[in-house]
């Protein structure tokens, strides 16, 4: 596998603006691999992002939790470029300014997503879903002479294995069951091999034996990745055993460890309930 | 047609007083000379014997000579001159019934040159009719025509002319003879004057006649009068053009907007949608032809009687063929092209084996001929009809998509089908009518395009790409962006046509589209938030 | 038992159907009586009838089809100039005979092709004259859809009209798509353009459907016949069909016949089309045109004693037909006919009340004088010349060039 | 109330069900639990309507469904909380909840109370297009579009995934709720086994298109019976 | 040698090969049976059939260029037409400019058209037309240059989905107009026609007509092979998924605007082709061939034909015309009801057109979903990337 020079523009002339309150210090963003700040978004008056700041370091793995239109989604479509923010910094490997780039741009710096309701490429086999998402070139006139070549089968063969399709390895995806299609996007979420993993909901619809393993599979992945994980189910979230944010209403309502996020009574309130 | 009504009744009014005013010495006169059209040797005959009954002067004349203008005026086998009345044969000085109606009459030939020599006669002769209508259109009928000889009897009648507006009226005719004939330079100025206090395109054609000969500084003094009126003129101007883009709007809205169903709210590529259109308008036709034939006292009526039929009448083969074709399609919109392009060509071809490949006459009932004016601009009756019909039938559509229950459901079937059949909707059923909906709607819209466009078998042709651009302009799906977009693009052509052509100024509003829909990749009134990404 | 196979090439679909199927209707009409008289060289007539589907490449192919498919002698075809152009190539190359009927631009004379509709010299020119001469018409709007027709005949007409001393600004020319529909601002450019203190008409070539909405629309804006007076080329019997025609009484159409002659012929052939085709349709000039041109054909065939098209090309020259106006028309060495011009006023009954009539006949002709460049050319297949583009001046065929 | 015989299913070649036997109480929680792709969603497409099984019969209330269109058996009594929610996103939240009147006479044409103080985040809702809503929010408006409906039996296919903790639990609570309270009938798809376990008064296992198991909530500790259900 | 590499990738589905091997056998076969058989024997092809079976070929180009975007990326193009007409009139410029001294006006420069209408010189785009490469140039570089901006700027803004589809036809249906107006240069109305040769070949002679069908019958092979090699590749799937979920694509890092217009160009320049090859063997190329209701038959030939199989659009668009122009001889009032009722059987009874039909016959197994627009119940929302 080659590995394909992103182009990472210079940060921008101007220095940013003075920091506001509560927010961590610039000089700080240099060793961050995301880093949201004062983040708001609103659709027709309705505030889903409101003054939002984020930070994940290098090689760490989140948890993110918060109830049902907190704006965890609405965050990852902000730091894949889906939704461009109304104000707010959003930087990337501390001086990439995300905001000022298209989807394809942020994910050929690699960040990859997994979406909350599974999306595959429906009229594609299982083995040409994980094919397409094979990190490598991005571009179409090369892709005309591609060659299928060996370490590219071995990646995908592993892949299948992880994701346990191999059965189906050559059927249509529009085949697979709901549980299967959220296998396969994890799947090519593994392919792409981005350097932020941004998975939502991974197990929505999985067994508690699946949750389980895939809680394991993060946990390796994390290892030489950066992952945030959207997730409802706390004991994955336990399992998963890192540092959890919890949203409400846009912004950041409490952090730190599970059991001490869990204990918050705000939390409880709006999240956890009694 | 009222308007002549009106007229005509007058003229008789008029005539009546006259006749009891005046001792009917004149009357054999008038008689002699009416006879002699049943001699008189091809079309300068007809010339000379009108000019004859103008210089007797009697308005006793005025009858034949309007009868001879409408094609009324025949003569009999044995030589005599009558007017051809609905039952009868009348005299053409009294007007009373002369004979029972025979065949073999025989028509008093004219032209149009004799035309406009009747209306004139006729003018000359009502100056002092006793309805000031009559009067009136008699002293423009004057000014247009700017008669030297005219001065007398106009001045004369002016004089004793009591109504101010006929009074100023005919003292514009005065001026218009004045300034065609006179060499005063007073008087020509003061006639500039009072010409172009009239303000009007008629008032302009004088000056402009007179501006062509003029020299020196009568010439300023009508490039003055000239200037008055055009600039005056070119602000009714810019609120005409507005008016015929709304107009024009309209009809491209209601082309539209069975569509905007079928295809925006349905997802439906309906090819068929011009066809649809076409049978509402030969649907106006077929109502109008046994009006015609069997109740002609209705025609006035006909468009009433056929706009439910129409609806009724496309409704039905869209229901059709939403049952036999395209239910079998859901899921595959794009096949649906496929399919109503052949229900296209076979609706076509049965309309041609049918009814022929001519052009069939769908004629405007009495209240959709016609213009009237407003200031300067000239507003046809079938058009305000037309548009007043475009937004009744887009309030109605509205209400019945976003506020009936029907609507509700029509909106869930086409977003998701298995979904909205869990919920206990009869999707098939909803889809079956609101198929038959919008081509129902299509169908009246034939009904009103069948009034100013001609109606054969490839109506529809003309108006399915026009649609297509007009519903996807405003936005898939939204009632707001056809209505909107309709009239968009009716304005911008009708702005852009004076000064590009008509051609050149269709080919700027396709490119406007595409550049458009760069801006706005959804169209004007494009559907936002997540659900549409 | 053999026949002799007339080819009927006309549009029974797509736009030109409006025009173009009553030609074919009238064309098995007369196949059918000249088959009760006895047929040609004893011999029954067969029609075979395709249809080009107003679609110009298809004319090509149709004839083709025709001509080598099907075995045909004769072709009586085409409407739309560019459907001729199209099958030119294709006569030409399999030596086949086409008769065209429709008044068109000139500028061209086939060696294969009779053309029986009117040159512009028969129509136009003299619709002009009788405007200028009997109305005093000193100011012309030259309306027509844009291409080749009337962009010919309006450019034959400036020169014409300015030769006749118009000033140029007294002519406005504007063109229109085809299939227009929204008359609105026209006709209010065409009145505001007649307000000028000039009597003013319009001179329209204006084609197939747009006609009916603009002059539901001259009609609607009551622009009035003895106002502003239109002289149509394009419009006849049939298309006035489609319309309520009382609001238009007095616009004028020039033709070489209408409906309305007075002429035993005339009632004979009405008669006979009433019976073949129906109560309510009319007759219009390119029905007389192959009324003409079948009859010619006939008269030449006979003389010729073959169907063989060089036979047949050789001995159309000179032959002479009643035309149902009650005269004769002769085809001429340029393979153009004499004609009567004739100038129809609208009738509220949808049909014309003749108001003018040429003195004698008007032979077409090829190439317009009015044009700088086909001036100097004639047409004249006859031997020895056998050319379509004789210059006079250079007295070489090849048109103006070398 | 509805019993499935021997129900096979096919999509084209593949068979996706195989001789399933399952019945659901009157006014009972019935649990069907199974990995995935093991068909539980197939069986639920088999007795709304939705895919017409290729073998065996599928009777409610007495009467078998045979080839009855899927809105008759929802006017019949069956509704349904799809997995994937499939909300109508071009209609707002209101609009998605009145889309359950069709089968309703109009005097019934009302939307309960309780739908509201289940969630009542949809009543602040009630004018947003429901297309917008968060994965969360649909699920919740799924519930309630299915109850304006008032059937007798709803089906639910994994309700909870996406949900968060707190609205779980109010599901399971309003679960209960409309068994205690309304009587209605439930055939629950769910993954989430001590969800199951709290709510089941019977619980069905599947896999690889077949029963596997049957038995009370209980049963579920049974780790022969776990075994099913992993990997 | 990358190149070979390329369309060897082509070969490898045997349906491909077959088809390229049936059609150049075809190539031969109907000059060989006009030429070499005598007009006696029944398996003489008459010389007006030749032009006429050529006309099918070029409609199969188009209706395989269209394919190419429709078939595997999605793009419903309504203006298909267009591309196909500008390699026409490409062509037919250069035609008219071989005609020479021989028009009838005999202008050396100026076509007949500009002489009529008192043209006095050449417009400079009629330049260089004279040559004959210059012509085949343009014939591919007009199409797709046009191509290339329309989509350029499309795919950028991403306009997609029917907006796509109607601002195409948008764009056909101005340059029908544009052409029309005499005063653009092109002739108007009566576009282009009374080609005498080509290269200095009579083009009315058997012999050219045969090598013009021949050399139709071999671009379309290697139109179908550089189509096959294209969708087989990696870039092919590409296509399709950016068809599927073009949202999607974008968040694995593809850029789905220049993925589409590469696509988007080649079959722009392909329609180009069979616009080049149509002219000479129907003679005349006219803006009627810009009219919207062609490019829609393109597509009709296509969906008959059978979307997404690169070999079925051709058969489709030879069935139809075929169909089309027995029906005008044979019923020639009613061939209307003939073809709406083809069509309409079509739809409803062969879903994935003649080659679903030739597939099931051949007892493979249908690929069940066709596209996005099959899958989704929803046309106006169709959800794709996320929630
Ligand atoms: N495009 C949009 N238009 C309108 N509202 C939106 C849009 N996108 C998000 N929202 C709103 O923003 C809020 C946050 O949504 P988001 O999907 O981010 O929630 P979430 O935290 O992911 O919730 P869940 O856990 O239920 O998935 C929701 O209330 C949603 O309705
Ligand atoms: N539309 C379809 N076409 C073909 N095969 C399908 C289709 N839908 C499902 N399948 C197959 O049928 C089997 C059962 O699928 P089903 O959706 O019923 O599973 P499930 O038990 O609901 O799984 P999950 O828990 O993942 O939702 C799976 O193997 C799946 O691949
Ligand atoms: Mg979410
Ligand atoms: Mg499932």
């Amino acid at each position: 596998m080659t590995e394909i020079p992103v182009k990472i523009p210079a940060e921008p002339k101007s220095a940013p603006k003075a920091p506001p309150k509560h927010a961590p210090v610039p000089s700080a963003r240099k060793d961050t691999l995301l880093y949201l700040d004062g983040v708001s978004r609103s659709f027709d008056g309705f505030k889903a992002i409101n003054e939002l700041s984020f930070v994940l370091m290098k090689g760490e793995m989140r948890a993110i939790i918060g109830p049902n239109g907190a704006g965890k989604t609405t965050m990852m479509d902000i730091i894949t470029g889906k939704t461009r923010p109304d104000k707010g910094d959003v930087f990337f490997m501390g001086d990439v300014d995300l905001t000022k780039h298209d989807e394809p741009t942020i994910a050929q710096m690699g960040i990859g997503r997994k979406f909350q309701k599974p999306t595959v490429f429906e009229t594609q086999t299982v083995a040409d879903n994980l094919l397409l998402s094979l990190k490598g070139e991005r571009r179409g006139i090369p892709a005309l002479f591609y060659r299928s070549n060996k370490p590219d089968r071995q990646r995908i063969d592993e892949i299948l294995e992880v994701i346990r399709l191999e059965r189906r390895r050559n059927e249509l995806a529009a085949f697979l069951s709901h549980g299967q299609k959220q296998w396969l996007e994890i799947g090519m979420l593994l392919a792409q091999d981005p350097k932020l993993l941004l998975v939502d909901e991974p197990v929505a619809g999985m067994t508690d034996a699946e949750t389980e393993e895939t809680a394991r599979l993060l946990r390796d992945i994390a290892v030489d990745h950066s992952v945030v994980v959207v997730e409802h189910d706390m004991g994955f979230v336990r399992d998963l055993g890192v540092k959890v944010t919890c949203l409400h209403e846009g912004h950041v309502l409490s952090e730190g460890s599970l059991d001490h996020v869990s204990a918050d009574p705000q939390v409880i309130e709006v999240y956890l309930g009694r | 047609m009222p308007l002549l009504r009106i007229l005509a009744l007058a003229v008789t009014l008029a005539l009546g007083a006259l006749a009891a005013e005046r001792a009917s010495a004149d009357e054999a006169q008038v008689s002699a000379a009416i006879q002699k059209f049943a001699t008189a040797d091809g079309f300068s005959g007809v010339e000379a014997t009108i000019q004859e009954l103008g210089a007797i002067g009697d308005p006793l004349a005025v009858r034949a000579l309007r009868a001879l203008g409408e094609n009324e005026l025949k003569v009999t086998p044995d030589g005599a001159v009558v007017i051809e009345g609905a039952d009868a044969l009348l005299d053409p000085v009294t007007g009373e019934t002369v004979a029972e109606k025979g065949p073999r009459l025989e028509r008093i030939r004219i032209k149009n040159s004799i035309r406009s020599m009747i209306d004139e006669t006729i003018s000359a002769l009502t100056l002092r009719a006793a309805d000031p209508v009559v009067r009136m259109s008699a002293a423009d009928t004057i000014f247009a025509a700017a008669d030297p000889e005219q001065l007398e009897p106009v001045q004369a009648a002016l004089a004793a002319e009591q109504d101010p507006d006929v009074r100023r009226r005919l003292e514009q005719a005065v001026a218009a003879i004045q300034l065609a004939s006179s060499d005063d330079p007073e008087i020509i100025r003061a006639s500039i004057e009072v010409i172009s206090q009239r303000g009007d395109q008629a008032a302009l054609g004088v000056l402009l006649g007179y501006r062509n000969q003029a020299t020196g500084e009568m010439a300023d003094a009508a490039d003055e009068g000239i200037e008055a009126i055009e600039t005056r003129l070119a602000m009714w101007q810019a609120g005409q053009n507005i008016w015929y883009g709304i107009s024009l709007g309209s009809v491209l809205f209601l082309a539209a907007i069975g569509l905007a169903i079928t295809f925006g709210v349905m997802g439906v590529i309906n090819m068929a949608h011009g066809e649809m259109v076409m049978l509402g308008a030969y649907t106006t036709f077929v109502v109008q032809e046994t009006i015609r034939n069997s109740f002609p006292w209705l025609f006035d009526w006909s468009l009433l009687i056929a706009l439910p039929l129409a609806f009724l009448v496309a409704g039905f083969v869209g229901l059709i063929m939403e049952r036999g074709i395209i239910r079998h399609l859901y899921g595959r919109p794009l096949e649906t092209l496929l399919a109503t392009w052949g229900v296209s060509l076979i609706l076509q071809q049965a309309v041609r084996t049918i009814f022929g490949p001519n052009n069939r006459e769908v004629g405007n009932p009495s209240w959709m001929s016609g213009a009237f004016e407003l200031g300067e601009m000239s507003i046809t009756w079938s058009r305000l009809w037309i548009v007043c019909f475009a937004l009744f039938v887009f309030v109605a559509l509205l209400f019945a998509i976003n506020r009936s229950s029907l609507g509700l459901q029509m909106r869930a079937v086409t977003q998701n089908r298995r979904m909205a059949s869990a919920m206990g909707i009869r999707t098939p059923w909803v889809d079956a009518l609101t198929f038959a909906l919008g081509s129902g709607i299509a169908g009246i819209a034939g009904v009103a395009l069948s009034q100013i466009d001609n109606v054969s078998p490839n109506l529809g042709r003309g108006y399915i790409i026009d649609s297509f651009m007009v519903v996807v302009f405003g936005g898939v799906g939204n009632l707001w962006g056809t209505l909107v977009g309709g009239l968009t693009l009716g304005v911008a052509n009708k702005f852009l046509e004076p000064y590009a052509g008509a051609v050149l100024g269709k080919i700027l509003i396709l490119v406007f589209i595409i550049l458009f829909i760069q801006r706005r990749p959804r169209g004007l009134f494009a559907l936002k938030g997540r659900a549409v990404e | 038992q053999e026949t002799i196979k007339v080819g009927i090439l006309h549009s029974l679909s797509g736009t030109m159907a409006i025009s173009e199927t009553t030609l074919k209707d009238v064309m098995l009409m007369l196949i059918e009586e000249q088959n009760k008289k006895g047929g040609l060289l004893g011999k029954q007539l067969e029609a075979v009838v395709v249809d080009p589907a107003s679609d110009w490449p298809l004319f090509a192919e149709k004839a083709r089809e025709l001509i080598s498919g099907n075995g045909v002698d004769v072709v009586f075809g085409c409407w739309t100039s560019v459907s001729r152009k199209s099958v030119l190539p294709v006569f030409e190359e399999l030596n086949s005979i086409l008769f065209y009927p429709v008044q068109y631009e000139g500028e061209e004379s086939q060696r294969n092709v009779f053309y029986t509709g009117a040159a512009p010299n028969q129509q136009a020119i003299p619709a002009v004259d009788y405007l200028m001469n009997e109305e005093g018409v000193e100011r012309w709007v030259l309306a027509g859809t844009d291409y080749v027709y009337p962009r010919t005949t309006n450019k034959i007409l400036e020169a014409y009209l300015q030769a006749k001393g118009v000033a140029p600004e007294d002519i406005m020319i504007n063109y229109t798509p085809f299939g227009h529909a929204d008359w609105q601002t026209i006709v209010s450019d065409i009145k505001a353009f007649g307000s000028a203190g000039k009597k003013t008409a319009v001179v329209s070539t204006i084609n197939g459907d747009a006609n009916v909405p603009f002059y539901k629309e001259l009609g609607n804006q009551g622009v009035a016949a003895t106002d502003i007076p239109v002289v149509a080329f394009s419009v006849g019997e049939e298309e006035l069909a489609g319309l309520d025609t009382a609001p238009l009484e007095g616009h004028l159409a020039a033709w070489n016949y209408f409906q309305s002659v007075e002429a035993d012929v005339n009632a004979e052939f009405i008669e006979a089309w009433k019976t073949f085709a129906g109560a309510e349709r009319v007759t219009n000039d390119p029905m007389e045109a192959h009324y003409i041109g079948f009859n010619m054909w006939l008269k030449a065939v006979e003389a010729a004693g073959t169907t063989d098209a060089d036979a047949v090309i050789d001995s159309l020259i000179g032959v002479t037909v009643p035309n149902l106006s009650g005269g004769y028309s002769a085809m001429m060495p340029n393979h153009h006919i004499t004609k009567p011009v004739l100038i129809g006023e609208i009738m509220d009954d949808g049909q014309f009340s003749i108001v003018y009539e040429t003195p004698g006949l008007v032979p077409g002709d090829a190439w317009s004088d009015f044009l700088p460049d086909s001036k100097d050319l004639i047409s004249d297949w006859r031997k020895p010349m056998e050319c379509g583009n004789f210059n006079v001046a250079t007295g070489k065929c090849g048109g103006k060039g070398s | 109330m509805l019993t499935v015989e021997n129900v096979t299913l096919h999509y084209g070649a593949a068979q996706a069900l195989r001789g399933v036997n399952l019945t659901v109480e009157q006014g009972k929680i019935t649990c069907l639990l199974g990995r995935n792709g093991v068909g539980k969603t197939s069986l639920i497409r088999s007795i709304v309507g939705q895919h017409p099984p290729s073998g065996g019969s599928i009777t409610f209330e007495g009467t078998a469904l045979g080839k009855r269109s899927s809105h008759d058996r929802a006017r019949a009594g069956i509704g349904l909380v799809p997995q994937g929610r499939e909300i109508f996103p071009l209609l707002t939240v209101k609009e998605n909840l009145q889309t359950g009147y069709a089968g309703l006479p109009s005097k019934d044409r009302t939307i309960p109370d309780y739908v509201f103080e289940l969630f009542p985040i949809l009543k602040t809702m009630l004018h947003r297009r429901g297309g917008d809503l968060s994965g969360g929010q649909q699920q919740q408006l799924a519930i309630g579009r299915a109850l304006v409906m008032r059937p007798k039996l709803i089906a639910f296919d994994e309700p909870t995934e996406g949900i968060q903790p707190s609205i779980i639990k109010d599901i399971g609570r309003a679960i209960q709720f409309l068994r205690d309270e309304h009587g209605l009938t439930i055939l629950l798809i769910e993954q989430y086994l001590d969800f199951c376990r709290e709510l089941a008064d019977h619980i069905y296992i599947m896999d690889r298109g077949e029963i596997v198991h049957s038995g009370p909530a209980e049963s579920l500790d049974d780790p022969e019976v776990r075994r099913h259900l992993t990997v | 040698m990358i190149l070979g590499r390329f369309l060897a990738g082509g070969l490898k589905s045997p349906v491909i090969l077959i088809s390229m091997l049936v059609i150049l056998g075809i190539g031969v076969l109907v000059p060989v049976l006009n030429l070499a058989v005598p007009p006696s024997s029944p398996f003489h092809v008459a010389d007006h059939l030749v032009p006429l079976y050529g006309k099918y070929l070029c409609y199969g180009m188009a209706a395989l260029a269209l394919d190419l975007v429709w078939g595997y990326c999605g793009i419903l193009s309504l203006g298909h037409g267009a591309f196909f007409a500008l390699g026409g009139y490409a062509m037919g410029m250069h035609l008219m400019r071989e005609i020479g001294t021989r028009g009838v006006y005999g202008d050396p420069i100026l076509p007949d058209f500009m002489v009529f209408l008192n043209w006095k010189e050449l417009p400079w785009f009629w330049y260089g037309f004279d040559s004959f490469l210059f012509a085949c140039l343009m014939v591919m570089l007009v199409p797709g240059l046009l191509a290339f901006i329309f989509g350029w700027f499309a795919f950028r803004s991403r306009v997609t989905g029917v907006y796509l589809s109607i601002i195409t036809q948008a764009m056909t249906y101005a340059l029908l107009l544009a052409f029309f107006r005499n005063d653009m240069g092109f002739g108007g109305n009566n576009g282009l026609t009374d080609f005498k040769d080509v290269l200095g070949y009579d083009l009315q002679s058997g012999q050219v007509r045969s090598a013009l069908f021949f050399l139709t019958a071999f671009f379309l092979a290697l139109n179908l092979l550089i189509a096959a090699a294209i969708t087989g590749s990696k870039y092919g799937k590409i296509l399709r998924a950016v068809r599927d979920a073009e949202a999607r694509t974008r968040f694995l890092g593809y850029r789905p605007e220049n993925i589409k217009l590469f696509a988007w160009v080649v079959s722009a320049v392909m329609a180009g082709i069979a616009g080049a090859l149509y002219v000479p063997q129907v003679g005349i190329i006219n803006p009627g061939e810009f009219a919207p209701a062609n490019s829609i038959e393109m597509v009709v030939w296509t969906a008959v034909g059978g979307r997404g199989t690169l070999v079925g659009p051709i058969g489709g668009a030879v069935l139809v015309n075929a169909a089309k122009s027995w029906f005008t001889g044979v019923l020639p009032e009613y061939w209307l009801f003939a073809l709406g009722g083809l069509f309409i059987l079509t739809t409803l009874f062969l879903p994935e057109g003649v080659a679903g039909l030739i597939r099931k016959a051949f007892g493979r197994r249908a690929k069940a979903p066709k596209g996005k627009d099959e899958e989704t119940d929803q046309p106006v929302a169709d959800a794709t990337a996320g929630e």
